[in-house]
Order: structure tokens, then C-alpha cells, then sequence
């Protein structure tokens, strides 16, 4: 096992990492840039070095000032979190370079499920159903026409090297695909450098459903069952949930084996998530592979009563899963709500000091976060400044417990999403569990 | 003082950071506290976790960096390491030091190494200067924005 | 310094956020305090929760139970319920109440009933007094402490 | 089920209850001593009404003044959590007098159960082991005498009224037994108004093990495992944990069973404990029953998943259990820390104002605690300011978590006991689960 970890990040993620090493008995090392040398994780991490400034590019995006960081404090390993560095191939190659283990898949991982249209074909390989329409780049208005026809409409247009909802334009009829298709492609270009597009078939009404997988280095691969996460706002999540309030068991255990068998085509060593939309049918399908450990990743461990924190650092330092799939079992319901440093309705940002603090306790009430009293939430870096992580024996009662642990949250000084959350957690549709990933842009709250 | 006066006072005041102003006469006392002064409330949270032994020195932020005697320091700057890594004091290790204490260096000339990566990092002046103290020992971590030197600028 | 220099100074203070302002003179001492001084920590948790609007009416704290005009009440003193209980003006429904507004009573006196578990418990005046005012409607309840009368000592 | 209940608590039982209350949809009526108008329970509950003076015995100890308040808000049921009237089987029948609902055990049980000879009595006989000892008041040093003689030294006395270890001496040979019979006859007097005392078998070193039941009013009673209450400091216990690290499973069957059928021959129809103590050879005897919920019982409730305040308030309401004894299902392992204001070594109270507060979190991580930022701890109650408990897989994990969890907690202006369990979770014996009750007497931190 590793004595030393350096964690390359900053925030609640960071935090999360450091309290799996302690209980791991691993010494941790925080990095940060000039103006976070009040935060959370460099308090609470044993040794903290200092390597850029504000801007993430100069700091929590500057590979070599952490490996460096890393050399200096002899950390043996690096996880990277969510973000930043955590899918970028290149950062995983030089750690490996540099004699560093990088917490989280292998680089050909990375890059293989980075790209979409190999990804959709590797997965397509071993079964996995993926919306009709091409895995490939379309290169001309003649051929997105001629394939949007074949498919039928509506159908998307999604940039190839995109992700997050950046670059997508749905088409509902060919008079708009011209536009639509040009749009994409600029879309694309501006926005990750690469102006390739695929398209397909486009799905309505559906709801994003999640399955958290793990692999070790010994061929291992599990699931840990699925999480729903269809209330986005623009293709940001806000609320995850475990288990999906629709999904049977039948599909569950189809779902589930689907992303296993896709893990293992490619010998998949550390945790990941496969992304599928469901329809109202039960029909999914593949939309693409998180190589990294999901922001919503609480709501499977309360659910399964498994630390993946733990688990992806000891996948990564070369032993093998002490979970079979026959060992995973659920127990409850779980919900996360992501608090944000933003206005609760119109989503603008709200950095400022944090004047008065006090977070929900009590039973089944989880709360992961890096904010303190006095704290100030810096304008350079993510809004989500906590994670409300409620569990219970059945959803309804998991919805009602997050009401009352929203009701006791005080975060003063800075407009926060809770009331947002707060209105969420009353509304009729999503009590019953009747959302998809259109809710919020109908609902009004 | 008129109430003009107070008026441009106050905004004055309330135009930066400042938390406390005081202001006697006869014939002059002046106070003026900013920042989150020390009567403050910032004792939430943060200051219950002592650091831990090592990183007081490995990690040391850079306003802790600071000369034994402050009062004097106004003369001086100081010299911050631009990248994180470590510092070394001669090109090689038989080699000698490139500055002492003492030392006059001219602007472009080489003060350091500190390595990244396998990298030898030159750091040079940027002006000409008297090296007044060298603030980490050779083959020491600096941290971004860390002081390596203090000196007097020429 | 005359009335709207005064006037035009406290608009100035707090259109701001000082927290303390001082002024001496013969000749000058000023003295501005704002941010965070010792007194605002205080509003850490507590302040968030609203008191909900029932319990505002029914277990208004005793502090809370003033009088509109504060400068004026140092004449009167209030006479508080020393059980929690359903306040009655008068020993039955079709009797008349112990007191009005205006009524002078004795040490001794019946003020009215505070009912805790079927018991009627008189409660009686300790001195001599004028009632200013009657805090409480009838039949409401009343919480321990809680000022159910104004009082003018006589 | 209940519109409305009052809570004849403060502090963090009062919370607890709130929560539960807030999560069935129940409105909760807070009551309070004229101190206590800035508790938390006040500012959580909907309504709040000021019972009295700060001393307990004019305000929360008030049965008048509390059925009062219950009367004049229209509370259907009083929930009286743990100390205060929550033993008192004459507040339990006033308020059944007056038509409110205590929530708890009929007062009959609460009489029976509260005196430990006829609570001997009844145990014995639906077969539960007791120390060999009389059952009955020991009325004479002669009687005594003979009666320490035929079960051998070394022999414990007990007040027939006590509790908390109050009135309690051991006796190890014949010479000092006639001192040790009339101190503790005066001690009882003294105490309880009730000279009257029994005898029995001194039992070395045992564990403090106690089995949660939980019966509703159509005669079901299930048991929910066990705790290890081991860490006490003359007779006030610390630290608590579930499962007990010694306990097989066939002892742990044969002990809950033993007390399912003492709460079954009683008709037991509310939540109780029923504590037992464990000798080295796995025997174990019958000490007393708690007729209320305890102060530990979150580390059943993180064991089994069950919401122990919740399920009371359902039965109380007359509802029928919702598990049966094969639902009943344990997980992993918890731990509970109890977060004395006082000093950590010395245990002296340290009342007096918190400036600057941060409860840890994560995973596995739940805090129940009343106080909050520049809160004022006072000093005419209980010093209990917070419950800190962690769940984990393993009794290992459960135990590193805690101790990151106690290196996160900040509690500053005042004494806290958390350096003192810090040292407990690095002990040698307690990480190997090697105690006994009177451990803390010996061990050196």
C-alpha cells in the first residue's frame, strides 16, 4: 500500500481523498495555489505545498509543478479527483514516467473512452445497445442528411472531443439540419479545438441513468449498481440518486453486466461510470465512459456501504477487489443535492465570505464539504462548495429526511442553491419520481 | 474637522479595507487596522488545526518567510521562487555556490537553481542587488511564490 | 457640530457599514470601526431560523413583550405569569374580567386566572398598582415569565 | 399517527426527536427553562413554550407545567426522550389522565422494570440468568451474612432503587462486609429515599452488554442486537459500540431471544433496553431494564438501518411493527463517542460560551448535537453536548474513522472530552476489544 499521496485538488474532493488516507493510515500532501492557502484541504492534509497561482491553469492544471510537488514531498501516488487533471491522458503518461502512480485508469483507458466514436465502438463491440446513427465523424452536410434520414429525426449533432453538454444541437426536421450542422462544427472547433461531429438518434424525455463500476489491476471488474441523475440544468447535474426510482430489476442486472462486460473489453483497473439514457420504454443506451470518480459517487456508498475512495486507492496500488458482484447488496434510498456558491434560481455565481455556518446532523445526514465559517468562496474555481448526502429505508422517506436537513443548513453570507433544493424536494413530480433530464428547463419552481 | 471633512474621511475609509481607524491630535496619533485584525472572528474553523511538524517547515507560506526583524525589512525585497520544486545553490554539487551572503549580483545574473522535473530551472535577478540572507538551505522543496533571498536593491 | 451637521454625519455612518464611530474634541480624536468587530460574530447559527409564525404569537419570549414606546417605560414595570398555562381575564365565562385598563387594584388583589391542568390559579397583584395595560388576550396562552400586565406602581 | 407532538426534553434527545417528527410530517412543540430560549430544540421545533425556571425541578422536571404546555398548544402525545420524566411512571399515568399520549412504556411496566427486585423477579422467570443473590430486600447483616456465605465472595450490594452505579459497594471477604452492608443502606437512604438493598455475585471484569427491543401494542417484540457499553467512568458510560467485539453469534441469539421473551411476559409494548453483563466464559446475567430509548441507540440505528425514534413514535401511536425479527438484518460496525463539556482527563465541567465550531463529516460520519457557534453551554444540565458516531465495515475502519472524525471535530471556548477519546481510539487494548468495565479505572491514558 502507499505511505504517501498527493491529492491534485482542491475543494470537497480534495477533503474527501484526504479522509480516506487517514483512515488508511496514508500520509496526504495537498497542493494548492497562492490564494487557497486558507482552505479546507491544506489544513487538514499532513504537509501542503504551495505551486501556482490563482488561475487553475498556472496551478491545479499545471502538470508539471505537480509532479514536481510530488517529487519534492516523495509522495508515491497522485489522485487527481474529479476535474482538472483527473481525465487528461497525458498528466496519467508523465506520472508513469516519473516513476508516480496515478490513481485511476491507464492512459490508453483514458484516451480510448475520451474519444467518443471509439468509445461508442469498443462498447458496441461487446453488445452494448448505443442510440442509431454514426460512431464516426460526419464530414459533410451531404452525409449528416443522408444519415439523419436513414436514422430518422430528430436526431443530435454532438462534437466528438465535447462532453458537459457543450456542442450539442438537436434537429427536429432537415430544413434546420443545415444550420444546425454548421453550428455544431463551429461549436466544436471554439470549444475543444477539433471540429469533428457524429450524430444520432435523439432520445426524448429521457432520464440519465448511471452505473458505477470498479476494476482492479487483476482483471476484476464489478458494478455497484446505478445512481439517476436526470435533474440537470443544462447538462449540469444538481440531484443524484440511488437506487433509479424506475429501474427494474431486470434491467438493472442487464444494465449492470452491459458496463461490466464493457470495463473488461478493456481491462478497466480502477472506478469509472458508464453513462446511459433511459427511455420510457426501458430501452437505454450507451452515451459515454467517465474514466474518474463522479461528484455524485456518495450516493452508491450509502447505498452499498462501500468506501470507492478506498477501494480505487487500493485498486491502484496493485490489489485485488475484496468485493465479488454476488457481495453487493443495496440497502435504502439515497439522494445528493449539490450546493452551489449560486443564486438559487437564476444560477449566478455568489463567491464572498462565508458569515455563519451550520451544517445538518442527525441520522442517515451525510455532509461532504470544504466551506467553514469565515471561509471565503474564491470566484476562480467550481461553485459547488457541498455535497447533502441523505439516506433512508425507502425514497419517500429519503426525500423528507433531505427537507429537513436542507431546512437546518445555514450558509450565511452567499446566496446558496439550497432553496432551489428546498423546492425540489416539494415538488409533485419529482416526489413521484416522474423526471427526466427536461425537467428543469418545464418546471417552474 | 468639518463634516466635509468627515465625509471624505469615511470614504476614504470605507473605500479600502480597513477595520479600524483611530485618529488623535495634538499633536498627531494616527492607527489605521485592516485585514481581518487579530480581535477578529476568523477563529472559527481553521486555527484548532495545528500543522503538522514537517510541513511548518517543508510548507511554510510565504508571509511566514519572514526576516527575524522586521523593522529593518523596508530596505529589503525579497526574491520569491516562481516555481515549486527544489532549490539548489550551485550548478552541480561540486561546484560552488552561485551567490553568498553578501554577494552583489547584477541584474540577469544567476541567483539559483530550482528544479522540477528533472529540470534545472535557472533563476536570475531581475535587477542588481546585495544578497542580504539566503532563506532555504540547498536541496530544500520551495514552494510557488516561496522567498529564497532577501535583498537590497542596488 | 449642530443638528444637520449631526444628522448628515449619522447618515453618513450608516449608509456604510462602520460599526463605531467616535469623535472627541478640543482638539480631535476619531475613531472608525467597521467589518467584523467582536459584536457581529455573535450572529454565527442562530439567526437564520425564522421564527415560524405561530409560536411568534404564542411564545413571544418575555423581552418581546414591550411596549411600543420604550422611553416612556421606565415609570411602568410588568407583572409576569409565573406558570405556563391559558390566561382568563375573568373567574367565568359570563362574569366580569378581574380588571380593565385604568383599573387601580391592591397588594393582594385577583388580576386574573392562569389555568394549568383544570387548576384555576389566581394570580394575585404584590403591591399596589395601576393597570396600564393588558398584554394578553383572553383565553390565550401564556408561557412561563411572561409578561401578562403594565403596570404603574402606585 | 400523531398531528402534534410536545417534547419534555432539550439538548440533543430533543433534537433527535424533532428530526424524526419534521421527517413524519409531525409538528413538534418545544418546551423550555427561561435559560434555555437560545437552545436549538427551541429554535427547530415549530413552536416553543418557556416551562419555567432554569432549575430542572421547576421546569423540565415540572409535570405540571409540562401537561400544561402539552394542553394549551394541543399536543396529542409527549415524547420525554431519555433522564428527566422519562422514568417516571406517575408522569406517564397523568398524562394518560389527561388524555395525552406518553410516548414510552405503560406506567406499569415502567414500575416493574424500575424496581430491581421485582424486575429480577419477572426475568427469572422466563428463564434469564441472574447472578446468584437474593431478589429481595437483604433486611438484616445477619441475613446478609448468610446469604453472601452460601453464593461466595466476592458479592456486590445494590439499592433496590438505584441506578447510574449510585449506592453500589463490593464486598470481597466476610470482615468487611457488616461497614460495606450499612454504608450502603445509608448511601440508598440517602440517594433514593429507600434504605432497601439486595445482594449478589460480584461478577469480575464483565463487559457491559445491553440488548435494544422494540414492541408494539398488539404484543410483537423484535430485538435489534446488541451494544458493548464497556467504557464507563463510574458507572457513566463513554463510548458505545454495536456489534459487541466479543459476542458470538449463538450468544447473541440466546440474549436477544432471553430478552424478547422478558419484554413479551411484561407486554412490553414501546422501545427498551435491557442490559446484561458478559463474563469472560460467555455467561451472561441480567442487570437491568431501561424503559426508554438510550442515549446510545444510534449505533443500532447505523447497524440495521432502522430509525429506532421514529419506529417508537409509530408504536406509541399504536401502529403495528413494520419488521418482523428476520428482517432485522446487521451491517457493518459503529462506534458512538458522547462529547462531554468538561475537562478531558479530569472530567470536571467546563460550561461556558463555544467561539468557533466545526463538526467533522464524510462518510460513515453522523453528528447529533444541540450546540452551535457562540452557543452557551450552561451549567445547570447534563454536560452531554454532542454524540459523534461513525459507521464502517469493519470494527477497525469504524475506529480510524473515528479517530479522523475527533481530529476534524472543532469545539473552542470550552473543555471538551475529545482529546480523551482521541487517546482511547490509539489504545491498545480497546483497538484489540479487550475491555471491561472497569477498564478506564486501570488503563493510563
Amino acid at each position: 500500500m502507499f505511505h504517501k499521496i498527493l491529492i491534485a485538488n482542491r475543494g470537497e474532493i480534495a477533503l474527501r481523498i484526504i479522509r480516506a488516507c487517514k483512515e488508511l493510515d496514508i500520509a496526504t500532501v495537498a497542493v494548492h495555489s497562492d490564494v487557497d492557502s486558507e482552505a479546507l484541504h491544506v489544513k487538514l492534509a499532513d504537509e501542503s505545498i504551495c505551486i501556482g497561482p490563482a488561475p487553475s491553469i498556472a496551478s491545479y492544471l499545471n502538470a508539471k509543478a505537480i509532479i514536481s510537488a510530488a517529487e519534492v514531498t516523495d509522495a508515491e501516488a497522485i489522485h487527481p479527483g474529479y476535474g482538472f487533471l483527473s481525465e487528461n491522458a497525458e498528466f496519467a503518461e508523465i506520472c508513469g514516467q516519473c516513476g508516480i502512480n496515478f490513481i485511476g485508469p491507464s492512459p490508453e483507458n483514458m484516451r480510448l473512452m475520451g474519444d467518443k466514436i471509439r468509445a461508442r465502438q469498443t462498447v458496441t463491440e461487446v453488445g452494448v445497445p448505443i442510440l442509431a446513427g454514426t460512431t464516426e465523424n460526419v464530414k459533410s452536410i451531404d452525409e449528416a442528411t443522408k444519415i439523419a434520414r436513414d436514422i430518422g429525426y430528430p436526431v443530435i449533432i454532438k462534437a466528438t472531443a465535447g462532453g458537459g453538454g457543450r456542442g450539442m444541437k438537436v434537429v427536429h426536421s432537415p430544413a434546420s439540419l443545415a444550420n444546425a450542422f454548421a453550428a455544431a462544427r463551429s461549436e466544436a472547433q471554439a470549444g475543444f479545438g477539433n471540429p469533428d461531429v457524429y450524430i444520432e438518434k435523439y432520445c426524448e424525455r429521457p432520464r440519465h441513468v448511471e452505473i458505477q463500476i470498479m476494476g482492479d489491476k487483476h482483471g476484476n471488474v464489478i458494478h455497484l449498481g446505478e445512481r439517476d441523475c436526470s435533474i440537470q440544468r443544462r447538462h449540469q447535474k444538481l440531484i443524484e440518486e440511488a437506487p433509479c426510482p424506475v429501474l427494474t430489476e431486470k434491467i438493472r442486472k442487464k444494465m449492470g453486466s452491459y458496463a461490466v462486460a464493457a470495463a473488461k473489453a478493456v481491462k478497466y483497473s480502477s472506478v469509472g461510470t458508464i453513462e446511459f439514457l433511459l427511455d420510457g420504454e426501458g430501452n437505454f443506451y450507451f452515451m459515454e465512459m467517465n474514466t474518474r470518480v463522479q461528484v455524485e459517487h456518495p450516493v452508491t456508498e450509502m447505498i452499498t456501504g462501500i468506501d470507492i475512495i478506498k477501494e480505487q486507492i487500493r485498486s491502484a496500488a496493485g490489489l485485488p477487489l475484496r468485493f465479488k458482484q454476488s457481495d453487493i447488496r443495496f440497502r435504502g434510498h439515497s439522494i445528493e443535492c449539490r450546493i452551489n456558491a449560486e443564486d438559487p434560481f437564476k444560477f449566478t455565481p455568489s463567491p464572498g465570505r462565508i458569515d455563519g455556518y451550520h451544517p445538518p446532523g442527525g441520522l442517515g445526514v451525510r455532509v461532504d464539504s470544504a466551506i467553514y465559517d469565515q471561509y471565503k468562496v474564491l470566484p476562480f474555481y467550481d461553485s459547488l462548495i457541498a455535497k447533502l448526502i441523505v439516506h433512508a429505508d425507502t425514497r419517500e422517506e429519503a426525500i423528507k429526511r433531505m427537507s429537513r436537513a436542507l431546512d437546518e443548513y445555514i450558509i450565511e453570507g452567499i446566496k446558496t442553491t439550497i432553496p432551489f433544493h428546498q423546492r425540489i424536494m416539494k415538488n409533485k413530480e419529482f416526489i413521484e419520481g416522474a423526471v427526466d433530464t427536461g425537467f428543469l428547463e418545464r418546471v417552474i419552481l | 474637522m468639518d463634516i466635509k471633512d468627515l465625509k471624505t474621511l469615511i470614504k476614504l475609509v470605507t473605500d479600502t479595507d480597513i477595520t479600524e481607524f483611530e485618529m488623535e491630535s495634538e499633536d498627531e496619533k494616527i492607527v489605521i487596522k485592516r485585514g481581518r485584525g487579530q480581535e477578529v472572528v476568523h477563529m472559527a474553523a481553521p486555527p484548532a488545526y495545528a500543522a503538522s511538524p514537517q510541513p511548518a517547515q517543508a510548507a511554510a507560506p510565504i508571509e511566514n518567510a519572514e526576516t527575524p526583524a522586521p523593522t529593518v525589512e523596508d530596505k529589503f525585497e525579497t526574491i520569491t521562487s516562481p516555481i515549486v520544486g527544489t532549490f539548489y545553490r550551485s550548478p552541480s554539487p561540486d561546484s560552488d555556490p552561485y551567490v553568498e551572503s553578501g554577494s552583489v549580483v547584477e541584474s540577469g545574473d544567476v541567483l539559483c537553481i530550482v528544479e522540477a522535473m528533472k529540470l534545472m530551472n535557472e533563476i536570475e535577478a531581475e535587477f542588481k542587488c546585495r544578497i542580504i540572507e539566503i532563506l532555504k538551505e540547498n536541496a530544500e522543496p520551495v514552494e510557488f511564490g516561496e522567498a529564497v533571498f532577501r535583498v537590497e536593491r542596488l
